[in-house]
């Protein structure tokens, strides 16, 4: 069952070592900053991560790579014109780099999530990304063997909870949420706020509570501090 | 593997009374889902369970075609031919439901994301092999529906049977004989005589009604052990 | 753009012999009835078809079938206590029948939409119908590598469609419409209602658009009729 | 393909004024973006493309981050940061929009539902490959994005550039020399001094601005043709 908590901290406890942590977000719309600072404080590290990016200016993000707990980013565009921090770990060679085309992203997390072993995928054929994987011809068409990636932990932000762990996003910060929320172990989300169960109409919920192991109300964290 | 483990610890020969009906199974299988457990329930006998499930659980039902949070069975004009399960039955909506269509439910169920279905089978083997689609008869019309992900999807699959077909036979058998759903798939099979756990060490008798693990022992194909042992 | 009529007779025009076509609903819980009433009468011919039933009573598929129209029937789960117009086609040999496990079903027309050219699947290995197909272990766990379906014609039921072709659907109604509107060069809606665009909240749109060919305004065919 | 075909059918050498500007070159791609297609902008000059559609082009934006019927950029009140395009730019929403999560947005585009893309680029070649993600420099940190996701997924990608690097080297090539972002799988080339049709027959010049197609096969190292050729 979906536990629901104000406290940043509580939320991401027991978080290990060397876990794959999914970070939702496509730039900072969706980032569940709250929660990513919370993990600074929780300690963990050697963690791999997973983000469309690879951390905006000094916080979220790049605060967590800024403080070395990240072995290694997987993400589909790291450089952006504030991405100093993981720039200078990269050149420094402090930390791995995996660039997967966006699409993959989503749908090798999306195939974590739903089971399946390995897609035949066109995107990237005869490209330096497709170096050294597995090929396939299908109907005259060239597919590259793309594999699942699982999340030990997802870290997503929504807009509202309801405290069986529905979830409803806004606009474009939806972007990676739902998919990183069915491809971890532990799903972490942080939402503007919880309802009572019930007030979510069940046509419009987008991550059902199923996907959904904990919820950060960050109108009760803001009340508390 | 999340069910909780055996309560008694130890092999519980229930012989006050006789073999279990299709109620007092159903009872002993709500008894044995976790609270706040993901299940669904398949079609026919596995739906009973729900009428066992206690108010307060946090048990949520999950129907394939569809939805999240599936309450009893719809009467009168809460009927909506919208609205049903994956026997095609009229249910009702529980509050925190949500509906996803068929491929994200079933992403569901093949991601490893239901903790329990509950299953009615023809035969079981020894190691949890499941046959319970088709008879094999040759005039028999295939159809599978959601069995074969059902039986790979759910992080733990209980089977509710009668023990012994018509003629006596053993259900729970060394190998299958009818076509199979799944592999290695259940982890519990609960029947009107017995209830066994499944899996790659063979079979442990957990629990008897009305006979005794020896008198079982003798009746089946299959080396049965008790818990603990 | 999507094409908006009141008109059945409109809305399947042009459907080829030898297509295959899409039919949604689980049941007749979104099954587009008076699409397929209207396909009958188009007479399009040596068809395909794909749904999860195949047919109920005698009217909609099951009169499909009836009117010797389809060659093969692609569904996972024929067989139903009112099915006896399939059954008695089967049984005559009139039909061919390809039994897909219904999540196979489903995510073999997402793998369609999807540009996916095929998957490595859990969902049967061991049984009958992973017989012949290639299986590979990844993981330790062993999986039956499957293949899109593919639709000339899909044809769905769906509750609520806007003038730009945008759907949202009501309850269990949903199950393999929006699949299957990804899946097929010509999806083909039928609605009990169509609003003015703009009247659909962005954030409870099942169906984008951009998925949806034509709409068969139920409410306009009723109030011509 | 689904774009139409160039209007005029025979190649047009436009003599009277010079190269296009990049608004200029904005304007002629969206004449050629049939009504009521789906077209995703790409990051930069692309999406200067949305300024020149007709108010009744029917056309549709989509943007990889999770929308359809994209408006124009965001001002003043309207910024909503939870409202971006792919180049994280507030952007607004127009009637008959709709979001959805990436893995859909990506399906959208990899299932070939899209009609047009289009991308800016280093190198193209002869036969439509793209080189637009990475320049090879050593010292560049690799940043790939949704690019390769476009160029394999829309119907038809079209790409807007000058046809000169500043050295005065052509970027329509023989052999791109830029790591790939895609294999022939650019139709259209629009540049500042001509409109190029790409395909496995080679290169078609379809206008030429401010210059003529003898004095462009002269500058470039891949053979051209006319159209009707």
């Amino acid at each position: 069952m979906t536990v629901v908590t104000g406290e940043p901290d509580r939320a991401v406890d027991g978080i290990a070592d060397g876990s794959t942590v999914l970070i939702g977000g496509f730039g900072l719309a969706g980032m569940p900053v709250t929660l990513v600072e919370a993990l600074i404080r929780q300690g963990a590290t050697d963690l791999t991560v997973v983000s469309n990016n690879a951390g905006n200016g000094d916080t979220g993000l790049a605060a967590l790579l800024a403080a070395g707990r990240v072995r290694k980013m997987i993400c589909s565009f790291p450089r952006q014109s504030d991405s100093w921090v993981f720039d200078g770990l990269y050149r420094a060679g402090k930390i791995e780099l995996e660039v997967v085309p966006q699409g993959n992203l989503a749908e090798r997390m999306r195939a974590a999530g739903a089971g399946i072993g390995a897609f035949y995928c066109p995107t990237g054929v005869g490209t330096p990304l497709a170096e050294g994987k597995e090929k396939r011809t299908i109907d005259g068409r060239e597919y590259v063997l793309e594999y699942p990636i699982k999340g030990d932990v997802a870290l997503i932000g929504a807009h509202t909870g309801d405290r069986m762990g529905n979830l409803v996003y806004r606009k474009t910060a939806r972007n990676f949420g739902p998919v990183m929320a069915t491809a971890a172990a532990l799903t972490i989300a942080q939402v503007s706020q919880v309802v009572e169960t019930g007030e979510l109409d069940p046509e419009t919920v987008v991550t059902p509570c199923i996907h959904v192991d904990r919820i950060l109300d960050l109108s009760a964290a803001e009340a508390a501090s | 593997m999340t069910v909780i483990p055996h309560p008694a610890g130890r092999t519980v020969e229930h012989l006050g009374s006789g073999p279990l009906d299709r109620d007092g199974l159903a009872a002993v299988v709500a008894r044995d889902i976790p609270r706040g457990s993901f299940v669904n329930l398949g079609i026919g006998q596995p739906t009973m369970v729900a009428d066992h499930l206690a108010a307060d659980s946090g048990v949520v039902l999950h129907t394939e075609n569809g939805m999240l949070g599936m309450g009893p069975a719809a009467q009168g004009d809460a009927v909506d031919p919208d609205l049903i399960n994956a026997g095609k039955i009229p249910v009702t909506e529980l509050p925190g439901a949500s509906y996803f269509h068929h491929a994200d439910s079933f992403a569901m169920m093949r991601g490893g994301h239901l903790d329990v279905c509950v299953l009615g089978a023809y035969q079981v083997s020894g190691r949890g092999d499941l046959a319970n689609w088709h008879t094999g008869a040759p005039d028999a019309i295939p159809a599978v529906g959601g069995a074969m992900d059902l039986a790979i999807g759910a992080k733990d699959v209980f089977v509710m049977m009668t023990l012994f077909a018509r003629d006596g036979t053993p259900k729970l058998v060394p190998e299958c004989t009818y076509p199979l759903t799944g592999l290695a798939c259940v982890s519990r099979l609960y029947t009107d005589q017995a209830l066994f756990h499944l899996g790659p060490d063979g079979v442990t008798v957990a629990e008897t009604y009305g006979t005794t693990v020896d008198e079982l022992a003798a009746r089946l194909d299959v080396p049965v052990r008790r818990l603990g042992e």
